[in-house]
């Protein structure tokens, strides 16, 4: 157990489950000389065969971690960037979502597709992608937004050994972010399970992935104002932890959901008709969503930023719905 | 006559058989609206199939297409399963889950046969990557179409196993037409073949209709893929004689004389042909085509006598586990 | 002005905008044998050059049309079924959606994009897609989804007169269905303006595409108890007419949103999201969500068909809705 | 010597010097932190870029790649909108919104830098095909990188454009790596230009640091573009001095000595050590490259001085008409 990145959580986590199972391999784009630092000493333990340099060709390598994944190995794919997914869409859609089912369950796809969201840092609207939200509208993909170190090795290694092909997204600004991370080799953390991040009593704020540390700094903020907020954190997004979210929400009777992606569409929007659908009763005000701007992201520093969602507008946001309470209450 | 070749060449035939009076009867069937959906049959492309897949082994695998029937069928899978999917019934090969474009028997090494255009081709390099990774000495093979060169799954797999030199067969079946479109207006080279100098890779142009011909072709491939000598483009010139497809848009496309020219080149009854020129007797030919046809008929028979799925089934095989099923469901 | 299919408003749509504007032109794959009959006389009327049949590949023609649009074109791309925008999610996301943006306005692409929801009718899962939502996360794409032949001509011909991109979604259950179709070359319905498409003050019944027909029957059958339902029809999802769905809520106090997409993150849960964040203090219940269940279409008609929203399921979670206000008022 | 061909070569000189110089500067003000985002530069492949885009006339079309820095400069646009743009600067050619991996001028045909790799070989198929239909005899030129070849949306652009016989140049930079992966790792033939053949595709491969070269080649294909003949691939074998990029993760990649064996081949010097043994004063070209050193300096500080794009300005150009401003934002 030591302080470690969320980076040097993924690369544990992979390199465990290598050691474990020598069905599990990985591949991508400049995988070997390990742009991240995910991947460091994995040609020296493993070697080339079960670390691949891929052509960049993303719709051929993922289809191919599909077809490796029939006949019984468990592939790693390491898309580097999730805006990279796009030309791989035909593979992960038509046969890596639908393959199981199309074939009355003959087939089985084990594998984990990883790719990271890389936004905020003047990249433009070709890098910046936040978009777990469009893998969710087909069924047959498992889908997970770690928000800290902790969380990204234990769910990564459940996803290596999960028997469904799982969607990894890594929130790039959580990169640097540390946490002790356990030892033993079996630490998983299962996917499907979310998490309560802070207790509350006032408002619940369901957050995603790199939107989790800014609701725990509103969170903080809005202590001070003798305003208690719970933050929730789905951890995965498919399969979703409805029932966490609902209890949530039923008992602070207040809910704003924070997703860094467009907020068209966003999985924050999922969540706010859940909750408007199921948790009504117990609804003391409407359902508010933190989303970034349904712009793209543009280089320029100085207009990037404004765009994303931030402590101070998630704690607006609380202002307002316990505002809404207060005066119903006066 | 029961030397190996010959009971291979009487398997051959048995298997094209099976395909053609399948695909006979699937048609008929279907127009009596008895398969629902739309169906792509393989008559005419017999020799391709059956010619291809007798040259693997049972335990090799082999990547379709949305004209699927005839794959699963020349790779050895049992007909009552495939029928019975075809109407939608619990008994099928998928459950009733995949229909028409999507008869797969992994049993036999089937590993799929996908609707969308080229994309077997990354799955099935992802086959032969598994297969070298576990030094099985399996290959891959894949079936494709003409109009599936053109499409960037097929680039990106081809390029795959060449660069990784993968035990992976690739066979176009070329015939000549991607539903109205004529080849030569959408591929810019005489044959399919020449696509496989962008890799590197070797290829083979064989006639289509002769099966012999084929399993010769794809048994050089087979042997340079098993040995670690890398992938093969081996291009079948063929022909489908239906329309590309019944209950998918109308397609109005009048081939002309082109379908009498190319039955006369049936690849059927070419080898039966071959096979009694070669001292085979028609009637022991006659008895495997009367066995094919109890056969299809034993197949359709179980197909109608199946039930039909539950409703819960819909929920089975997204994942693994089944998926929770919902209230306006289970109400 | 005669009676006319859905299919047929296509194609006059088509026809009129290609004879008026020489810069429009359609491609697709087999589009002069004319698959699904929206380009009846084309080849006649405008020739091989602006009539033309692709190679299957999606990415590169639907690229192509973007680089056609950005040298002064406006190219109709005939993409036939939605599942095949799959392979083309590349050229979709990143260039056409992005490149105005990311070139600060130099560029214009004035395109449509056409494609059909081919459900309902045992095509399995690989064909069956209705995948709208995908494409409104990303900023960029405007989205039409009609529901009846006069809907569909005048945006048809709206849309290709439009500078930007333009998704048009062709619900196939709507196909057959007929109506009076204006001969006026200008007859135009603007892209984001939405229609109530029955009156009604008890409930609010958003419905998407081939939902619509659907919600009307319902909101007949919902007469017969005495419920009053209004229907209303975005008509486009991106943009979306949001006053219209609002004014409606607050009117009705009730909202039910179908969609024939499965619900997860689907246009349907944007709508429902929206209504719980702007029309909270109107609601007198849950918002509800009819959608397709988050599982593949099967092939086996003996268990496709339940899977969608049908007028019984509208009827039901309406009826659910009044209660809950009858059992409050009583 | 005032004749023509002098003029063009002292104008191949200028671009080639402007972007080196510019390239230079860029780098050292990135290290600096005043450049955000990522870097990818082009020096060491000047000849590649300048020689292919004089080919062209202003009016035809040009698409380029992430390293989009050279092009652009290469098809003859002004620095200041360029460097102000890398600053992120309002008035920086994309209003500060593209940024280093996508420096491009539409007036000077400069049609886009998109940094998904591969994708701008449709768009520039597309450009061609309007070329096709408006009759108005331009030609569109896409430059992409070894790597890019491997994409489907090579495949595809390049096969659309040979089928329908479009007015297309591609360029296939090869500057021997995909950020760490060497072509041979991953191209499975010796030259990238012979998957030309897969399209029936005519090919040229020519020396990248030969800036006249390098014209000559793309000026048959352009030639053949112009006259209805249809596309060609042309490679030019050249190389990237600097890391893939900077602050893009981090490559550790030790290319050896062969960073050095292509410096001595450096674009720049033996085009200048060809003028001067031409007949050009040497006077001449240093004077050029001090003109070039004040238009960069002179960029730079129009870069500086310049404003920062408004907060509303992020909502414009993602349709012609501005987006809403959310409240967030105008609070
Ligand atoms: C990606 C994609 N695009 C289009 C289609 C529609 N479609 C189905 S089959 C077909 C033609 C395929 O032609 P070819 O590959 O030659 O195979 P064949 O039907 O001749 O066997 C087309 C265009 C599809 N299924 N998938
Ligand atoms: C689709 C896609 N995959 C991966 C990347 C990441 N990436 C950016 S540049 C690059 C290498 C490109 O190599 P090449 O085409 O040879 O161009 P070069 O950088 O050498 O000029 C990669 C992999 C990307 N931008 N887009
Ligand atoms: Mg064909
Ligand atoms: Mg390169």
């Amino acid at each position: 157990m030591a302080k470690a990145t969320f980076l040097e959580a993924i690369r544990q986590a992979q390199y465990e489950e290598m050691s474990r199972d020598e069905r599990v391999f990985i591949m991508g784009e400049d995988i070997i000389c390990n742009v991240f630092g995910t991947t460091t000493g994995f040609v020296d333990a493993f070697g080339t065969e079960r670390v691949r340099d891929t052509p960049i060709s993303e719709n051929g390598f993922i289809g191919a971690a599909g077809g490796a994944a029939m006949v019984g190995m468990r592939p790693i794919v390491d898309a580097t960037i999730s805006s990279f997914l796009y030309p791989a869409m035909d593979q992960i859609m038509s046969i890596i979502a639908k393959s199981r089912y199309i074939y009355g369950g003959q087939a089985r796809l084990p594998l984990v597709i990883r790719s990271c969201l890389f936004y905020g840092n003047s990249n433009a609207a070709q890098h910046s992608d936040r978009n777990y939200s469009m893998f969710m509208n087909v069924p047959g993909l498992k889908i997970m937004v770690p928000s800290n170190a902790y969380d990204m090795k234990g769910m990564l290694k459940a996803a290596v050994r999960d028997d469904d092909p799982v969607l990894c997204f890594e929130d790039s600004t959580c990169w640097m972010s540390k946490a002790d991370l356990p030892d033993d080799p079996d630490f998983l953390i299962p996917l499907g399970k979310g998490d309560i991040k802070r207790e509350g009593s006032d408002v619940s704020i369901i957050a995603i992935g790199g939107a989790v540390p800014l609701a725990l700094k509103a969170a903080n903020d809005l202590a001070g104002d003798g305003i208690s907020a719970e933050v929730v954190d789905p951890r995965s997004l498919v399969p979703l932890d409805k029932e966490l979210i609902l209890r949530s929400v039923r008992k602070t009777g207040r809910a704003i959901t924070v997703d860094p992606a467009h907020q068209t569409c966003s999985a924050g929007s999922e969540i706010a008709a859940l909750i408007a659908e199921r948790a009504f009763d117990a609804l003391r005000g409407p359902v508010l969503r933190v989303a970034t701007a349904d712009t793209h992201l543009p280089f320029s520093p100085a207009i990037e930023k404004a765009l994303y969602p931030s402590p101070e507008r998630i704690a607006a946001s609380a202002r307002q719905l316990v505002g809404v309470r207060q005066s119903e209450n006066a | 006559m029961t030397d190996g070749q010959n009971d291979r060449s009487l398997e051959k035939y048995r298997r094209m058989q099976r395909i053609r009076q399948f695909e006979d009867l699937a048609e008929a069937i279907h127009a009596q609206g008895e398969i629902p959906g739309s169906l792509h049959t393989y008559a005419g492309q017999e020799a391709s199939g059956v010619g291809a897949c007798m040259a693997l082994n049972d335990t090799d695998y082999m990547v379709g297409t949305h004209r699927s029937h005839g794959h699963p069928i020349a790779k050895g899978a049992k007909l009552r399963p495939l029928m019975a999917e075809l109407l939608g019934k619990a008994t099928g090969i998928c459950k009733g889950k995949g229909g028409s474009m999507h008869l797969s028997d992994f049993s036999v090494g089937s590993l799929g046969e996908t609707s969308i255009v080229g994309s077997g081709v990354p799955v099935a390099a992802g086959a032969a990557l598994g297969s070298k990774l576990q030094g099985n000495g399996r290959v891959a093979l894949c079936f494709f179409g003409d109009g599936a060169t053109n499409e960037g799954a097929f680039h990106e797999g081809m390029n795959l196993a060449a660069v990784w030199a993968l035990p992976a067969i690739f066979v176009c079946e070329n015939n000549g037409y991607a539903v109205s479109t004529p080849a030569s207006a959408t591929v810019p080279v005489k044959d399919v073949a020449e696509r496989a100098k962008a890799y590197g890779m070797p290829s083979i142009i064989v006639d289509g209709q002769d099966v012999d011909a084929v399993e010769a072709a794809v048994s050089e491939a087979v042997e340079r893929a098993r040995t670690g000598g890398g992938p093969t483009l081996v291009e079948t010139k063929t022909y489908r004689y239906a329309d590309h497809a019944v209950n998918m848009g109308r397609i109005l496309l009048d081939r002309g004389g082109e379908v009498d020219e190319w039955r006369k080149r049936d690849p059927l009854t070419l080898y039966r042909a071959k096979l009694i020129a070669g001292g085979t007797a028609a009637t022991l030919l006659d008895a495997i085509e009367r066995e094919v046809a109890d056969e299809v008929a034993d197949a359709l028979q179980f197909a109608r006598d199946s039930a039909w799925p539950e409703q819960a089934e819909a929920f089975d095989d997204v994942f693994v586990d089944r998926l929770p099923i919902p209230d306006f469901i289970t109400a």
